[in-house]
C-alpha cells in the first residue's frame, strides 16, 4: 500500500511541477525572430501532446495497479488479445504524428530558405574562437572569450555573463535577413544563439548555410554546441542586435580603426609598446593553449624556454602567420594586423624569462605580408 | 528420432546458422567500405553536403536562361601550415543559368620554398552542387609553386537551366590545404586518381 | 510493506539436487582455470554479468568525477583535456561494457534455460568472447595513463577531432573497440545459432518467450552493424596512421560521411541496448501481473518493426550537420514512425496489468519503474524528432536527460528488475526484500534526482560536454550531482544484496514466482551446473 | 505471397492476431518472409521518401 502511495505521489509532484517547468528559465525561450517563435510553438505542441498522452496511459497504469492489486484479491482475467483496440491505439498515435508532421515541415522548410538575404556573413570556427567576416565589407575580426581567467580558476568573483561574454559580438542589423556562412579551420564546431534560434555546425572543408531576422535590438547570448576539443566550454557566441542607423555607422568605424591600425604599422614602434600590445593580443588568442605563464599544456608546447622559437625569429613569424597543419595552431594571416603580428611575436620573445631582446617591426611584418612574390 | 540422431541433426544445423551468419558479416563489413564510394555517388547525384564533382564536365549546350540573373560567390580561404594565399578577381558574379563563365583566381606561394596544395571546394546551398557544371578548375589538381611564384588559374562554369528557381545566390568556397606530395600518393580519393581523369 | 505481499510459492520440488555449482560429475578445473576454461553457460553468464557490475561501477566513478565538476560553475577539480576523457570514458565504459555485457550475461544464464536447451550452441566460442573483454577493456582503460592522456573527443567520437586532433593513445582505443566489437559480433552468433537449433522439441519460434525474441532480434542487429562499426574504426586508424583521407576533407574526404557511417551503427546500436530490456520487462509484468502477456504476436512484432526502422532513422542524430531539406524531412518522418510501433509495447504492458492481480515484488518495482521512466525518454525522443525543434535541442542537456532516461532507468532497471527476477533462480535464495526495496526507492530517488532537472538545464541552453558553464544552470546541476551521488552510492546496496543472496536467505523453491511460467521454472532453484540434458517436454499452452 | 506481405505490413504497425501468426509460422519458410519484408521495406523508404519530396517543394 505505501507502494502505491508514493507511486501516486509521484504522479502528484509531476502535475505540479509542469507549470514550474514553464516558468522563464526552465523552458526554450520564445526568443527573437519568427523561426524561434515558430520553433517554440512546435516545441509546446509536442510537449502537451507528451503530456496528454502520458496522464492517460499512466493513469490507466496506475488505476490497474490500485484497482487490480493481489492483496486486495484482485483475481487475474484471462484475456491476452483484442485486435480492434490494438488497430485503434495504433492509429491514433499515426493520425497524431501525421497532424504534428505538417507544421514542422512548414517550419523546416521555412528555415532552409536562405534566399535573398540582405548582408552575408561568413562565420568560421577555430579552436576556440570565432572569427566573423562581413562579406563584401572589408570587415573581419575574431571573438574570443571575455571572462577572465580568475573567474573560472575560482579566484576571482563570477560575473552576471560568466562564459556568455566575448571581447568582440558580432553586431547585426535589426530587421534584415542575415545570411550565416558557416565553417572551420579546424574540428567540428556549432554556432547555437537560442534567442535566434540558429543552430548550424561549423565543418572543416564545408560550407553550411542559415539566416536570422532579429526583430528586436538587444545582446543574445549562445555557446559552441559541438564538441571541439579542450576549451568547448570556452567559446561563447555574442551577437549584439542594433538598428540599422547604428549598424551602418559601426561599421563605419570598424574600416576606420582597420585603416588606422594599417597606416601605424608604417611607424617606428618602441619596445614596451609592442610588450603591451603584444601582452594583450597574447592574453586573448595564445595563452587558452600557450598559457599565461608561457609554459604550455598537455599537447601544446611551451614558449617560455622554447629554443626553436628564440634562435629562429623567421620561424618564429612563420608559425603564426601560416600556421600548423592538424593542429589548433591556427593561422594568423587574416586575422591579425601587422602591428598585432609584432607586438605578440616580441612579446613572445621576451616574456616569462625569454630574454632575445628582439623586436620585431610592424613594418617588417606588413612587408612580409605585402606582396613579395612580384 | 534417438537422442543421438537429434544431436546430429542440432550439429549441423548449428553449423549452417553459423556460416551464414558469417557470411553475412562478411557482407556488412564489406558494405561499410562500400558505403564511401556510394556517398560520394549519392553526394553527387543529390548535391548531398555541396560536394561537387571532381573532375572535369562537358558544357551542355542549352538556351541561355535569360528571363533570371543569379549571383554567384566565391570566397577563398587558406589554411593552416600553408604559406599560400588564394584570391579572385571577383567577389561575385551575376549569371544566367545555361550561360559558361570564366572567373580567375590567383595563387601565390608567400613562403621561401616550393610547396603543394590543393583548393577544396564546397558549395552552398547544398542543393545547388548538383546544377554547377565546372567546365575547366584548378581544384581538380594539386598546384606546386616554387618560393614566391604566382599563379593564374580560371574556373569556367556553368549553372545549368534546371537549377531551382529558388535559388538566387550560390556561393562557392575553395580552402586551400598542404598537400604532402607522399600523403597524396596513398589518398583512397587523393589527386592522383582525379589527375588521370580530369 | 513485505506483510503486503503475497506469501512465497511453497517448495513443490526438492531442492536437494541445489547442490549448487560445485557439485559435478567429472573433474574440472579448479581455482582460476575453471573460470578461465569454463565452457558453462551459466558460469560464463556469471561471468558476464560480474564483468559488468565492475565496469558499471569503473564507469560510474567516471560519471562522478563529471558530477563532481560539474557541481558548480567554474573549475575546481579536473582540468577540461580530463574533463573530456570522463566524459568519453564514462560513455564507452557503459554502453560497450556495462549495458552490452549485462544483456550478454542475462542471455547466456536465460536463454538455454529457457527454451530448454543443454547449453549454449558453441560452448568454446562463448568463453572466448567473454575472455576478449577483459582485454578490450583493460587496453581501453590504460589508454588513460599514457603520454595525451585517453581518448578525449566523446564516445561518438566524431571525425576530424578523433583523427586529425587526436591523442596518440587513439590506436589502441581503436583496437580496444575492435576487440570488444569481435567479442559482441561472437556472442551474437552464438545467441542465434543457439536460438534457432536448440529450442527444446515441440517450442517452435512463436512459442518463445519474449526474452528469448528481443535477443534474437538484437543478436541479428548486432551482426548487421558492428561490422560497420569494425569499418568506422578501420578508417579511422587509417586516416591516423597510413596517411589516407576518408574523413578529412584536406585530402578530399567528408567529417561528415563519418558521422552518416557513425550512426548507421549507432542508431540500431540504441535499439541494441533497449530490445532485451523489453523482453525483461515482458516476462516480469505477467508474472507478477498473473495473467498472460496481453498481444504477445503484437510484441513480437512490434519488435522486428522497430529493428527494422532502426535503419532508417540513423541522420536524426544529424539535424544540424546542414543536411538538404528533403533528407531533414525523410528522417524526420521514419523517427516519428518509430514511436508507433514503441507505444504499442507501453500499451501492451498496460494492457497486461489490467484486470491482472497484481503485487510489488522487488523484480515488479523495478520493471514498473521502467515502464514510466522509459516512457518518458520516449516523450522527449518523439520532441527530438521534430527536426526543427532538434534545432534547439540539438547537443544539450535535453538530449542528455533523453537518452541517459531510455538507457539508465530504462535499460539500467530492466537489467535490475532482470536480477532481481532471477536471483532466486542463481542463487537458490530469495534477495532480502528489505534492502531490495531500499535499493529500488534510493535507485528512483537518485535517477530522476539527476537526469529530470537536465532536462530544464538542456532546455535553458546548457551545451553538453562542457566542463564549466554559466550561472544560471548552477541550480540545475547542482540537483543533479547530489542525485548522481545518491544513485552511485544506492548501487552499493545492490551489491550487498547479491552478497547475501548468494551467501544465504530465505530458500527459493523451482518455481519462485507464483505467477512465472516460463521453463527456467521447471528446473531446480539453484539450477545445477547441467540442466536439460535430456530436453523437457515443452507444451506450447500459454502464448 | 500475398499472404507474407499481409503478414509484414501488419508487422511494420505491430499489431497481428494471434491465428493469422500461427498460420505464417506454420508453414516455417522464412524465405518467403524475408523477401517479403525486403520489398516492404523498401516500398516503405520509397513511399516516405515520396512523401519527403513533395513536402520539401
Amino acid at each position: 500500500m505505501r507502494t502505491l502511495l508514493a507511486w501516486i505521489a509521484g504522479g502528484l509532484t509531476s502535475v505540479v511541477l509542469t507549470p514550474v517547468a514553464l516558468a522563464d528559465g526552465w523552458n526554450m525561450p520564445v526568443g527573437v525572430t519568427a523561426i524561434s517563435r515558430d520553433i517554440y510553438s512546435l516545441h509546446m505542441i509536442i510537449f502537451w501532446i507528451c503530456v496528454v498522452i502520458g496522464v492517460i496511459v499512466f493513469g490507466a497504469m496506475f488505476y490497474s495497479l490500485f484497482r487490480y492489486r493481489h492483496s486486495r484479491g484482485a483475481k487475474a482475467a484471462t484475456f491476452h488479445e483484442h485486435t480492434s483496440v490494438e488497430v485503434i491505439w495504433t492509429a491514433i498515435p499515426l493520425l497524431i504524428l501525421v497532424g504534428m508532421a505538417v507544421p514542422a515541415t512548414a517550419t523546416l522548410k521555412n528555415m532552409y530558405d536562405t534566399s535573398e538575404a540582405d548582408l552575408d556573413i561568413m562565420v568560421t570556427g577555430q579552436q576556440w574562437r570565432w572569427r566573423y567576416e562581413y562579406l563584401g565589407e572589408d570587415v573581419a575580426f575574431t571573438s574570443n572569450l571575455g571572462t577572465p581567467r580568475e573567474q573560472i580558476n575560482g579566484t576571482g568573483e563570477k560575473g552576471e555573463y560568466y562564459l556568455l561574454e566575448v571581447d568582440e559580438p558580432l553586431v547585426l542589423p535589426v530587421g534584415q535577413k542575415v545570411r550565416l556562412l558557416l565553417t572551420s579551420d579546424d574540428v567540428i564546431h556549432s554556432w547555437w544563439v537560442p534567442d535566434l534560434a540558429v543552430k548550424q555546425d561549423a565543418i572543416p572543408g564545408f560550407v553550411n548555410e542559415n539566416w536570422v531576422r532579429i526583430e528586436e535590438p538587444g545582446i543574445y547570448r549562445g555557446q559552441c554546441t559541438e564538441l571541439c576539443g579542450k576549451d568547448h566550454a570556452f567559446m561563447p557566441v555574442v551577437v549584439e542586435a542594433v538598428k540599422p542607423e547604428r549598424f551602418d555607422e559601426w561599421l563605419a568605424e570598424r574600416k576606420e580603426a582597420a585603416a588606422q591600425e594599417a597606416s601605424s604599422a608604417d611607424r617606428e614602434w618602441a619596445m614596451d609598446e609592442l610588450m603591451e600590445r603584444g601582452q594583450q593580443v597574447y592574453g586573448s588568442l595564445c595563452a587558452s593553449c600557450h598559457q599565461e605563464d608561457g609554459q604550455g599544456i598537455g599537447n601544446f608546447p611551451a614558449l617560455a624556454g622554447n629554443e626553436a622559437m628564440l634562435d629562429d625569429v623567421d620561424w618564429h613569424i612563420d608559425r603564426v602567420v601560416n600556421g600548423v597543419s592538424g593542429t589548433a595552431m591556427a593561422s594568423f594571416r587574416n586575422t591579425l594586423s601587422a602591428v598585432e603580428i609584432a607586438a605578440v611575436v616580441t612579446y613572445e620573445r621576451n616574456a616569462w624569462g625569454n630574454e632575445s631582446g628582439d623586436s620585431v617591426q610592424p613594418s617588417e611584418i606588413a612587408e612580409r605580408l605585402a606582396d613579395q612574390g612580384e | 528420432m534417438s537422442h543421438h540422431d537429434e544431436q546430429a541433426t542440432n550439429r549441423d544445423g548449428v553449423r549452417r546458422t553459423v556460416t551464414r551468419t558469417l557470411v553475412v558479416l562478411a557482407g556488412m563489413f564489406a558494405f561499410a567500405f562500400a558505403l564511401v564510394p556510394l556517398y560520394d555517388v549519392f553526394c553527387e547525384v543529390t548535391g548531398l553536403n555541396g560536394k561537387t564533382s571532381n573532375t572535369a564536365q562537358m558544357l551542355v549546350h542549352e538556351e541561355v536562361d535569360t528571363s533570371r540573373m543569379v549571383t554567384v560567390q566565391f570566397i577563398t580561404r587558406a589554411s593552416a601550415g600553408l604559406p599560400w594565399e588564394l584570391d579572385v578577381e571577383t567577389r561575385q558574379v551575376r549569371v544566367h543559368p545555361g550561360q559558361s563563365n570564366e572567373v580567375s583566381f590567383t595563387f601565390r606561394n608567400r613562403g621561401g620554398e616550393a610547396s603543394h596544395a590543393k583548393a577544396v571546394p564546397s558549395v552552398s546551398p547544398s542543393e545547388a552542387s548538383v546544377h554547377l557544371r565546372k567546365l575547366s578548375c584548378f581544384c581538380f589538381q594539386e598546384q606546386r609553386l616554387a618560393g614566391g611564384e604566382r599563379l593564374e588559374a580560371p574556373l569556367v562554369f556553368q549553372l545549368t537551366r534546371d537549377l531551382p528557381a529558388d535559388i538566387k545566390t550560390v556561393t562557392l568556397v575553395y580552402t586551400l590545404y598542404p598537400v604532402q606530395p607522399a600523403q597524396a600518393a596513398v589518398s583512397p580519393r587523393g589527386p592522383i586518381e582525379e589527375g588521370d581523369s580530369a | 510493506m513485505a506483510s503486503h505481499l503475497p506469501p512465497k510459492p511453497t517448495p513443490q520440488h526438492s531442492t536437494a539436487t541445489a547442490g549448487g555449482m560445485a557439485e559435478a560429475g567429472h573433474a574440472r578445473p579448479r581455482g582460476l582455470m575453471r573460470w578461465l576454461l569454463t565452457t558453462n553457460h551459466k558460469e560464463i553468464g556469471s561471468l558476464y554479468l560480474i564483468f559488468s557490475l565492475t565496469m558499471f561501477f569503473i564507469g560510474g566513478i567516471f560519471a562522478l568525477v563529471v558530477r563532481a565538476e560539474l557541481f558548480q560553475p567554474g573549475l575546481q577539480l579536473v582540468r577540461p583535456e580530463f574533463f573530456n576523457q570522463m566524459t568519453t570514458m564514462h560513455g564507452l565504459i557503459m554502453v560497450f561494457g556495462a549495458i552490452m555485457p549485462a544483456f550478454v550475461g542475462l542471455a547466456n544464464w536465460m536463454v538455454p534455460l529457457q527454451i530448454g536447451a543443454p547449453d549454449m550452441a558453441l560452448p568454446r566460442l562463448n568463453n572466448f568472447s567473454f575472455w576478449l573483454l577483459p582485454v578490450a577493456f583493460a587496453l581501453l582503460l590504460s589508454t588513460l595513463l599514457m603520454p595525451g592522456g585517453g581518448p578525449n573527443f566523446g564516445w561518438t567520437f566524431y571525425a576530424p577531432l578523433s583523427t586529425t586532433y587526436a591523442p596518440p593513445s587513439t590506436t589502441f582505443f581503436i583496437l580496444s573497440l575492435h576487440i570488444a566489437g569481435i567479442s559482441s559480433i561472437l556472442g551474437a552468433i552464438n545467441i542465434i545459432a543457439t536460438i534457432l537449433n536448440l529450442r527444446a522439441p515441440g517450442m517452435r519460434m512463436m512459442d518463445m518467450p519474449l526474452f528469448v525474441w528481443t535477443w534474437l532480434i538484437t543478436a541479428f542487429l548486432l551482426i548487421a552493424v558492428m561490422p560497420v562499426l569494425a569499418g568506422v574504426i578501420t578508417m579511422m586508424l587509417m586516416d591516423i596512421n597510413f596517411g589516407t583521407s576518408f574523413f578529412n576533407a584536406a585530402g578530399g574526404g567528408d567529417p561528415v560521411l563519418f558521422q552518416h557511417l557513425f550512426w548507421f551503427f549507432g542508431h540500431p546500436e540504441v535499439y541494441i541496448m533497449i530490445l532485451p530490456a523489453f523482453g525483461i520487462v515482458s516476462a516480469i509484468i505477467p508474472t507478477f501481473s498473473r495473467k498472460r502477456l496481453f498481444g504477445y504476436a503484437s510484441m513480437v512484432y512490434a519488435t522486428a518493426a522497430i529493428a527494422l526502422l532502426s535503419f532508417l532513422v540513423w541522420a536524426h542524430h544529424m539535424f544540424v550537420v546542414g543536411l538538404p531539406l528533403v533528407a531533414e524531412l525523410f528522417f524526420m518522418y521514419t523517427t516519428m514512425l518509430i514511436a508507433v510501433p514503441t507505444g504499442v509495447k507501453i500499451f501492451n504492458w498496460v494492457a497486461t496489468m489490467f484486470r491482472g492481480s497484481i503485487s510489488f515484488e522487488p523484480p515488479m518495482l523495478f520493471a514498473l519503474a521502467f515502464v514510466v521512466q522509459f516512457t518518458v525518454g520516449g516523450f522527449s525522443g518523439l520532441m527530438l524528432a521534430i527536426s526543427p525543434a532538434d534545432f534547439q535541442y540539438h547537443d544539450t542537456y535535453f538530449v542528455v536527460a533523453h537518452f541517459h532516461y531510455v538507457l539508465v532507468p530504462g535499460a539500467l532497471f530492466a537489467i535490475l528488475a532482470g536480477a532481481y527476477y532471477w536471483l532466486p533462480k542463481w542463487t537458490g535464495h530469495y534477495p532480502n526484500l528489505r534492502l531490495s526495496q531500499w535499493h529500488f526507492w534510493l535507485s528512483v530517488i537518485g535517477v530522476n534526482l539527476t537526469f529530470f532537472p537536465m532536462h530544464f538545464s538542456g532546455l535553458a541552453g546548457m551545451p553538453r560536454r562542457i566542463p564549466d558553464y554559466a550561472l544560471q544552470f548552477a541550480d540545475f546541476n547542482l540537483a543533479a550531482s547530489m542525485g548522481a551521488f545518491l544513485f552511485g552510492a544506492s548501487q552499493l546496496l545492490f551489491v550487498l544484496v547479491i552478497i547475501k543472496c548468494v551467501r544465504g536467505g530465505e530458500k527459493a523453491p523451482a518455481k519462485a514466482w507464483e505467477g512465472a511460467e516460463d521453463l527456467e521454472w521447471s528446473v531446480p532453484s539453484p539450477a545445477p551446473l547441467h540442466t536439460f540434458e535430456t530436453p523437457p517436454d515443452f507444451h506450447p499452452h500459454q502464448h | 505471397m500475398w499472404q507474407a506481405i499481409k503478414s509484414v505490413l501488419a508487422a511494420f504497425l505491430g499489431v497481428q492476431k494471434d491465428a493469422r501468426r500461427r498460420e505464417d509460422f506454420a508453414s516455417n519458410r522464412p524465405g518467403t518472409f524475408i523477401a517479403a519484408g525486403l520489398l516492404v521495406g523498401l516500398v516503405f523508404v520509397l513511399l516516405v521518401a515520396f512523401v519527403a519530396v513533395l513536402a520539401a517543394r
